[in-house]
């Protein structure tokens, strides 16, 4: 493992499976460019880490590419107008996410001119300051594209103690259906390398890989004429899902498993999707944050299927009943792929800048799933598992809550590829088995910390009362030896007095209650016809 | 304080003792004797099964001889043999013998021999063969075992001392041939050895230098 | 001493027995103060399973005396906000088969958080001597309000409340916490879809 | 190559639970999880041998040169307490790690039967000193094996969708059953 | 408390809701082990009611005088001693039963010792009760065991009480039953296998039972009241 | 529009449990067709008696337990189940021997359990060890192999076969000629040397049981079928063999009386490739990761030889599977394959905290 490796050697994964591609229907024509919108919505949060803070007000005209929303923390990324409009409403809306729930939108009605506000190319970016270059990146708003939406800047700002010595740019795409990162290279590959020679700038590796599947060779070819001297190298490698995952492309490339529980940088790598460094490169040399991005769209319930670079915000509904989507019940909407990519519970949902792919198969293609059998423990699972888990003991020990066991596992190494469940005879569902698990073991955790934080705090409230019983009693023992001693004298007046102190207070408590009664029948029906405007 | 509530617990610890060994010393008296004619009863009855009371008027328990004989009987660890006698004569003898080939390891006999040298009767004291199949040499589950009674070394004849498979006189059982092989041999054998060594135990028994009465059982 | 024995079987049995009796007491007693241990460290262990809601539904004044009085030998089954879950981690901590939860102490629910209706709270303090967690905040005669991060959802506050303005409200699921469910077991699914297996797809 | 025999025959052919029918409460009550039952087992290995040992030299120092047999039971009992509870002192005392280890279980090894029952078949067996050691040894090592295994086996059946009537002890019992039928063929090893 | 525990939920108790055998998963090893045929679970159960009772009223005697330190070994003590009897006297009127049992009739003592409970009834109660709830204890016990007796023997062998002149003299030879003639033999019945196969079946047996008694139960019963026995954790308000 | 909501992935590969077990089936034809040349329509005529038995005692099951009975028994893994305890019966056993072992398997051993994919134990080994230990003598009745003894009458046809095993169809009782099987003769010989009882015995063939040879070899072909397909993967069974043969190479005394005999011998007689490709494969009672499986096999190796040669019973695969599926869940406890990432085989036991 320790031995120098060869140019362009790559290891073998454990794991991994082989479905059938069906990635010809959407590659062959050029990158559509889909229409602007009527309207767009934009959710707050498009990405890992914290929302980003709206900074316009309803009502408010916008142009394309200005801010609209700000990043709220280090792990969080801006908002820009995917085109110029007013802006309409801030409130909640149904987002793409396999909840269905919704989550607060920036919602614009475009004015169909399409204005650009200022952009804000960096001539020359290797002059700039470094900090200042990755703020600009930060501020144009990118997000890792391949997967789960990373703010890029984030890794491009690596602990000091960990030097980045490779720099992997993730080119496989290895999942069946989706091709928009192939067809993203096919047509602009120079772009791409241009991205590629930002990130090069900033991380100074020793080495920058582009990995990708021996099964685009058009697309390696199209990689390599764009090179000219640059000392990138374009890797091929046997094409097997999930070798797009980052911790596995980074063993196929370099040998090297990214430890449990840490990041690819613990082993001074950087991984990112080529479709963010064509962001980049937009963002640093044209000046242009993100906005749109290329997604496939495929499935056989539709007319044209292709891929498309559309706005962000753009609802799914709209892009997809351009391309002929005639939903019927029970049909499916995937986004994303086939292996990784959620359900929606609605169209009428925006793209996202995570939107790779959007998937609408008919029934035959992708038919409902069968009724689970039980579990044979064929080890198929385990055999397809990238991560060496025991995914049928994974499944077992979800079924029976045993969450010890699960940890035991390792069921925090589980990367959802999907694997197992494709391989699974007996057709379970073991990825839903995961997810439920792992949220539950999330949620475990989350209360333990809370119960400790209870206790002490209950603890500590025990220890004041007893403090305060204490004193109390001190004073008390005070006060009776004082009492004592002036036994004689004053005798009976003081209980009286006592007495009627607390009646007065008792009063008082009872005309307080019936002032608040009287209030709450007040104010009791209003608030119940708001309710209904906001349901409605 | 503490040493008031130690006395205390030892006196009354002590108290219980003395109790409850009474209770057991007291069965024991009332049992003692019983308890040691019961097993000598037991001991005895499978003797007297071979040989029965109307034809000895000798206590064969306490007519005990050591056996040792690893040829013929493959007994080493010094067991008894019994002598049945009537006023004096011997009637007959109960060797201990082991048939070393069981289909589950040895089987355990005694072979009750009368002085004529024909068999008085076998019995199988223990065995591991399969439940079933080899354990039919039980008197409890076949009367296989009786077969042997009243025959002698030639009766039959030499070669046909073992089972029908064989060509020989005596049965086996369905599926199993081995259980009965074995018991056969080990008979026949022990009608070799006392065929052999008939003088000596006739002499044992004459003078009466067998030894049994240190031997309580346990 | 042999013939001692034969003659006195019964003292005999009884010096034996005494004797044995004595020096084996002397063993455990002199062992009980050589090799003498201090602290419980089990009640702990159980307190940290307890769900620390402080509600005092098992009958014991909070989680703590219930961790001590389960060390004792009470059963485990009487913590409802634990539920059956918690049942389980403590029958699995002293290897002990989980028993249902004791109906008497109340069911198993969704967690909830305090909410006061400021409006309506007259600042009477009631609720704050009631709070278990110090989760209320407000002085006397203002109106006070529940730190919702620390409430635990005991419902302590919500008797001692004059006006009643506290609600016990469940915890709704936010985008960060909602997450798939356990899929109903192919065995339950099986009874319901028994016509056609194909539907069960949806119910997942 | 006797006592190599003693000692297989004590722990598989003639295994104290499966086919002797010795310490059955432990077996059944310890063994939900595998962790505790590995506790048990270091136990019961420890407090067997020893007390096999101790109540060997009781029976063959003074009870019987006293004429005491009919004492046995009495006499092994409060030995085989006092075995238990002395190791849970110095356990308890010397080794904290190894008492929460073993510590909770050695009072519940008094309750089994295996104990005494091992300390009443070495006189059965007329075993010597070595002897009883080794078949003490071996026995509890038979146990401790089962044990584990069961237990790591009803972890398994947790996860088993069996039929309501049968949940728990039931199945439980019919697992130890099928293991006893698979002990069986070891019958005739030695 | 204990002490109030009425007669019939004591018999109750021991003979089927709390049942040592089936419930308590105690006294398993003679249960399994001399439950081949009837006349032995007979002899055992018999022999296990005799010392449960006697020890349960000798406890329940000297309860008050013996002190918590001492108490273990002095109940401990009690029970082997009153094994020592049964073993004696079984050793001297039924010795060949006694041969067949071999060290399950000592190892009465550790059986007893839990199943009598006499550390958990008898040493809190008065000598009657106690003495009830011995026998009624060893009762629900000795008849798992021979209920279990009679299904291995009958499968095994198809028979039913053979043998019985170990326990009753020889004119009980006769008791013999021949269910099935001609009856091939179950051997595994018999062997230890069965004995675990066939009292996890008779566990379960008991919890079909039980569904059903509960399911009629619940059909008549409401259900308790949540929360009854809450307790102010906070104090009283003022 | 309510839109159809799944969990990912979306795909999945075709096939389903019951794909698997057909292709068991159809791996064991070849070992049946030779056991039926060999031993007469004795084996056919078990197979079809334990199927129509496994069904119809599963289907009640079902019923019972209020679910419904296709969706079950189209996995077909009763069918395996009762197949290869048919195959392990010997041919024209009485018909009750196969109910009641049938019941053993299907009702105790796989149905107490909760039914397909929980059973800890291999019925169809179960229920072929309760009817060896209570009906040896049925158990042990080997029709002779055809050809092995001279002047041995052909074997029995279809029509004659069913009627050896339900006697009660039939006016004529027909019996099938039995004897012992090489393993039980090699068990018992305690005088002659290897050689010489290969020669003098009719049970022998070339290297191993007259006929067994060609029986374990047509089980290996099924066998390298199914592994080929991918079915099961090879550690078991060739742990299994490695080790077996291993321990007779060791043990084995050039041939004494009291040699346990050859590899060759103990790897083409009795059950063994039987065995090793459709019994120790059994997923279920089987241990689950590759490691675990080494193991797994290798255990039960190393019993099957210990059994054979020392033990009571002359073929000892079936205990040897019994044992081995009781140790099975705690070799996976210690034989958890490395997950990505970590450092060492069982880090879950160090990296836990007190909790
Ligand atoms: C909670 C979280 C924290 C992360 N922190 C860092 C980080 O500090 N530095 C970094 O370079 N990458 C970080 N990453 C990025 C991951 O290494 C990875 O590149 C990213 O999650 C995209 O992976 P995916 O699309 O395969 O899921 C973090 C990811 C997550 C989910
Ligand atoms: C199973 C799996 C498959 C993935 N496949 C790809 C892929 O084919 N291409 C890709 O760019 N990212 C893929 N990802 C996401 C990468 O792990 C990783 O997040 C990404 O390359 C990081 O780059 P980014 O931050 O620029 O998105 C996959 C992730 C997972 C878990
Ligand atoms: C499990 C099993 C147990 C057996 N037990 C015995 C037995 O106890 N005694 C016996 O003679 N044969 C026993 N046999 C039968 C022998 O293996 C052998 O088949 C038989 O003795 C040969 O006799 P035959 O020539 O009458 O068929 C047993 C066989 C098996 C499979
Ligand atoms: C490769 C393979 C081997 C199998 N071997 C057995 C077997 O030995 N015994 C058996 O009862 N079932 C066997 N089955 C069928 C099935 O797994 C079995 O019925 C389950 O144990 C029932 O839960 C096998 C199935 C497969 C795929
Ligand atoms: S692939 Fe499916 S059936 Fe096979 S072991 Fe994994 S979960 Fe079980
Ligand atoms: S989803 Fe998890 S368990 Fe399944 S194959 Fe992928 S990493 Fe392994
Ligand atoms: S019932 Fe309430 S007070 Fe008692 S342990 Fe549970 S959470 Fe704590
Ligand atoms: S606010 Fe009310 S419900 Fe919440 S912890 Fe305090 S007393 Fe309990
Ligand atoms: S009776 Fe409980 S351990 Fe034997």
């Amino acid at each position: 493992m320790n031995a120098p490796h060869k140019k362009g050697q790559t290891w073998d994964i454990h794991g991994g499976i082989h479905p059938p591609e069906n990635k010809t229907q959407s590659l062959g024509k050029p990158i559509m460019q889909a229409a602007v919108p009527a309207q767009l919505i934009l959710p707050l949060s498009q990405s890992i880490g914290a929302p980003a803070e709206p900074c316009v007000e309803p009502g408010e005209h916008v142009l394309k590419g200005q801010l609209i929303a700000q990043a709220a923390g280090f792990v969080s990324v801006p908002l820009h107008a995917p085109s110029s409009g007013r802006v309409t409403a801030i409130e909640d809306r149904p987002i793409a996410h396999s909840s269905g729930m919704s989550a607060p939108c920036i919602v614009i009605d475009t004015d169909g001119e399409d204005r650009w506000g200022e952009r804000t190319p960096i001539a020359d970016y290797t002059a700039v300051e470094r900090t200042e270059l990755i703020n600009h990146i930060r501020n144009a708003g990118i997000a890792g594209m391949g997967g789960a939406g990373f703010p890029t800047a984030v890794k491009l700002n690596p602990p000091a103690d960990k030097p980045i010595t490779t720099l992997i740019i993730n080119a496989t795409e290895c999942e069946p259906y989706i091709t928009a990162d192939h067809a993203l290279i096919l047509e602009r590959a120079g772009d791409i390398l241009q991205g590629v020679d930002v990130l090069t700038h900033l991380l100074q590796p020793a080495r920058i890989l582009i990995g990708l599947e021996d099964n685009k060779p058009d697309a390696a070819a199209a990689l390599r004429d764009s090179l000219r001297d640059r000392p990138y190298q374009v890797i091929e490698f046997p094409t097997k899902y999930p070798s797009g995952g980052e911790k596995q492309l980074i063993e196929i490339l370099t040998g090297k498993q990214v430890p449990s529980g840490g990041l690819p940088a613990d082993l001074g790598i950087v991984c990112q999707n080529i479709g963010t460094c064509y962001a980049i490169k937009r963002a640093v040399v044209d000046g242009e944050p993100l906005i749109s991005r290329i997604t496939t769209l495929t499935g056989n319930a539709l007319k044209t299927l292709g891929n498309t670079e559309v706005l962000l915000g753009t609802t799914m509904q709209t892009l997809l009943e351009a391309h002929g989507w005639q939903p019927t019940p029970q049909s499916r909407l995937i986004m994303g792929g086939p292996m990784m990519g959620f359900t929606v519970h609605s169209a009428n949902v925006p793209i996202v800048k995570t939107t790779n792919c959007l998937l609408a198969p008919t029934a035959e293609e992708l038919p409902p799933p069968h009724l689970a059998q039980a579990c044979i423990r064929c080890g198929m699972c385990a055999e397809a598992c990238p991560a060496s888990l025991l995914p049928q003991q994974l499944y077992w020990y979800s079924r029976a809550r045993e969450y010890e066991q699960l940890e035991a596992h390792n069921i925090a190494d589980c990367i959802e590829c999907g694997a197992c469940s494709y391989v699974c005879p007996s057709n379970i569902p073991l990825v839903q088995y995961y997810r439920a698990s792992k949220a539950e073991l999330r949620e475990r955790a989350e209360e333990h910390i809370k119960a400790e934080h209870s206790r002490q705090r209950f603890e500590f409230r025990q220890e004041r009362l007893e403090a305060a019983e204490r004193e109390k009693e001190a004073k008390k023992a005070a006060r009776k030896a004082a009492a004592a001693k002036r036994a004689a004298q004053k005798e009976a007046s003081t209980p009286d007095g006592d007495n009627s102190a607390a009646t007065a207070k008792q009063a008082e408590i009872e005309a307080a209650v019936a002032r608040a009664k009287a209030k709450k029948v007040g104010i009791g029906q209003p608030a119940h016809s708001d309710d209904n405007e906001v349901g409605n | 304080m503490i040493g008031s509530a130690v006395t205390r617990n030892g006196v009354l610890l002590g108290a219980f003792a003395m109790l409850t060994t009474a209770i057991i010393a007291a069965t024991q008296l009332g049992t003692k004797d019983r308890i040691a004619e019961q097993i000598r009863q037991a001991r005895e009855k499978a003797l007297l099964e071979i040989v029965p009371r109307d034809r000895h008027d000798n206590q064969m328990l306490d007519a005990q001889f050591a056996v040792n004989d690893q040829e013929l009987l493959h007994v080493t660890d010094d067991r008894s043999g019994f002598i049945a006698s009537d006023g004096g004569n011997m009637q007959a003898v109960i060797l201990p013998v082991i048939a070393p080939d069981g289909y589950s390891g040895k089987i355990e006999l005694l072979v009750g021999i009368n002085v004529d040298g024909s068999l008085a009767g076998v019995r199988v004291v223990q065995h591991a063969e399969t439940p079933g199949l080899g354990d039919k040499i039980e008197l409890k589950k076949s009367d296989w075992i009786l077969s042997f009674n009243g025959r002698s070394l030639n009766n039959p004849l030499p070669e046909r001392w073992t089972v029908k498979k064989d060509k020989g006189e005596f049965d086996q059982f369905t599926g199993a041939t081995i259980t009965p092989r074995a018991v056969t041999k080990a008979v026949y054998n022990a009608l070799l050895y006392f065929q052999k060594n008939r003088q000596k135990i006739e002499q044992l028994s004459v003078v009466g230098q067998t030894n049994g009465s240190d031997d309580n059982g346990e | 001493m042999m013939e001692f024995a034969t003659e006195y079987p019964f003292w005999v049995a009884v010096i034996v027995l005494l004797s044995m009796c004595a020096i084996f007491g002397g063993l455990l007693g002199f062992a009980s103060i050589k090799f003498k241990v201090e602290g419980n460290p089990i009640v702990d262990q159980i307190n940290d399973i307890l769900p620390q809601t402080q509600c005092g539904q098992c009958s014991y004044p909070g989680c703590k005396p219930y961790a001590e009085a389960i060390a004792n030998g009470e059963a485990i089954n009487k913590c409802p906000p634990g539920g059956e879950a918690g049942i389980q981690a403590l029958a699995d901590l002293l290897d002990m088969e989980p028993i249902p939860l004791d109906a008497e102490h109340g069911a198993e629910a969704v967690r909830t958080v305090a909410y006061i209706r400021e409006d309506e709270c007259i600042g009477c303090t009631k609720c704050i001597q009631a709070c278990p967690v110090d989760a209320i905040l407000g002085a006397a005669k203002l109106m006070h309000t529940v730190i919702a991060d620390e409430c635990t959802g005991c419902d302590l506050c919500v008797e001692p409340c004059p006006v009643d303005c506290i609600d016990m409200l469940p915890i709704e699921v936010d985008l960060q916490h909602w997450a798939w469910e356990l899929p109903p077991s192919a065995e339950a699914n099986l009874i319901v879809t028994d016509r056609n297996p194909r539907v069960s797809g949806e119910a997942a | 190559m006797e006592y190599f025999s003693l000692l297989i025959g004590a722990i598989l052919v003639n295994n104290f639970v499966l086919v002797q029918f010795l310490g059955l409460c432990p077996f059944m009550g310890v063994s939900n999880k595998l962790e505790t039952a590995i506790g048990m087992a270091a136990a019961t290995i420890f407090v067997l041998t020893l007390s096999s040992v101790v109540s060997y030299l009781t029976f063959a120092y003074l009870l019987s040169p006293l004429g005491l047999e009919y004492l046995d039971i009495i006499a092994f009992i409060v030995v085989i307490a006092v075995v238990v509870q002395f190791t849970e002192m110095v356990v308890r005392k010397s080794s904290p790690l190894l008492h929460r280890v073993l510590g909770v279980f050695l009072p519940l090894i008094t309750t089994n039967c295996a104990v005494l029952g091992v300390a009443l078949l070495n006189i059965n067996k007329q075993h010597n000193f070595i002897e009883s050691l080794l078949f003490g040894f071996g026995a509890a090592v038979g146990f401790s094996l089962v044990l584990i295994l069961f237990a790591a086996m009803r972890e398994r059946l947790n996860v088993a969708d069996v039929p309501q009537p049968f949940q728990g002890a039931s199945i439980g019992m019919i697992t130890a059953g099928l293991m006893s039928l698979a002990f069986m063929g070891f019958a005739g090893l030695v | 408390m204990a002490s109030s525990a009425s007669y019939a939920d004591l018999t109750s108790n021991g003979l089927w809701k709390n049942n040592a055998a089936l419930v308590q998963l105690l006294g398993l090893c003679p249960l399994l082990a001399v439950s081949g045929t009837v006349v032995n679970a007979l002899g055992l159960g018999l022999a296990t009611i005799f010392v449960l009772v006697c020890s349960n009223t000798a406890v329940s005697m000297i309860r008050n005088v013996v002190s918590d330190a001492v108490r273990l070994p002095a109940f401990v003590m009690i029970i082997a001693s009153f094994t020592t009897c049964i073993k004696l006297l079984m050793q001297a009127y039924a010795y060949e039963l006694y041969e067949i049992l071999g060290i399950f009739i000592p190892l009465i003592v550790t059986n007893c010792a839990i199943l009598g409970r006499a550390d958990a009834f008898a040493a809190k109660n008065p000598v009657l009760p106690s003495m009830y709830d011995g026998f009624i204890m060893g009762l629900g016990f000795a008849l798992v065991l021979v209920l279990l007796g009679a299904m291995r023997e009958l499968v095994g062998t198809g028979a039913l009480f053979g043998d019985m002149n170990l326990l009753f003299g020889a004119a009980a030879a006769q008791w013999k039953i021949e269910v099935f003639s001609d009856y091939p033999g179950f051997i595994v019945a018999i062997v230890p296998p069965g004995a675990f196969l066939f009292t996890g079946l008779l566990i379960a047996m008991k919890n079909i039972i039980d569904a059903r008694l509960k399911e009629r139960e619940e059909a008549r019963k409401e259900k308790p009241v949540a929360g009854s026995k809450r307790v102010r954790v906070t104090g009283t308000i003022k | 529009m309510a839109l159809l909501h799944v969990t990912s992935p979306h795909m999945s590969r075709a096939g389903d449990t019951g794909s698997v077990m057909r292709h068991v089936l159809l791996a064991l034809i070849p070992g049946i067709v030779v056991m039926t040349a060999l031993f007469g329509w004795g084996t056919i005529v078990n197979i079809i008696w334990a199927c129509l038995l496994a069904l119809g005692m599963e289907a009640m099951v079902m019923r019972l337990r209020k679910r419904p009975p296709m969706f079950y028994l189209r996995d077909c893994s009763a069918l395996v189940t009762a197949v290869l305890l048919a195959v392990a019966l010997p041919p024209y056993a009485p018909w009750w021997l196969v109910v009641v072992g049938i019941g053993f398997s299907i009702l105790v051993a796989k149905h107490l359990y909760g039914g397909m994919g929980y059973n800890p134990f291999n019925p169809a080994m179960v229920g072929y060890v309760v009817l060896l230990i209570s009906f040896p003598v049925e158990m042990t009745q080997w029709a002779a192999p055809a050809g092995s003894i001279p002047d041995q009458a052909p074997t029995l046809g279809p029509l004659s076969a069913l009627a050896a095993s339900f006697p009660f169809l039939s006016s004529t009782p027909v019996d099938a000629f039995t004897m012992a099987t090489p393993l039980d003769v090699f068990k018992q010989n305690d005088s002659l040397m290897v050689d010489e009882l290969f020669a003098s015995s009719p049970q022998f063939g070339r290297f191993g049981g007259y006929g067994w040879e060609w029986v374990n070899i047509a089980f290996l072909l099924g066998g390298a079928y199914l592994l080929y397909k991918r079915i099961f993967t090879w550690h078991a069974p060739i742990s299994m063999l490695a080790a077996l043969a291993l321990m007779a190479l060791i043990f084995n005394d050039s041939g004494s009386s009291a040699s346990g005999g050859s590899p060759a011998f103990h790897l083409f007689t009795g059950a063994t490739m039987l065995g090793a490709f459709f019994i120790v494969t059994d997923p279920v009672s089987s241990a689950v990761s590759n490691i675990g499986r080494l193991y797994y096999g290798a255990g039960i190796g190393v019993l099957i030889y210990l059994i054979r040669s020392f033990g009571n019973y002359p073929d000892a695969v079936a205990f040897a599977v019994l044992l081995m599926n009781f140790a099975a869940p705690l070799i996976d406890h210690y034989t958890q394959p490395r997950t990505y990432g970590h450092k060492d085989h069982k880090s879950h036991n160090e990296d836990r905290g007190p909790k």
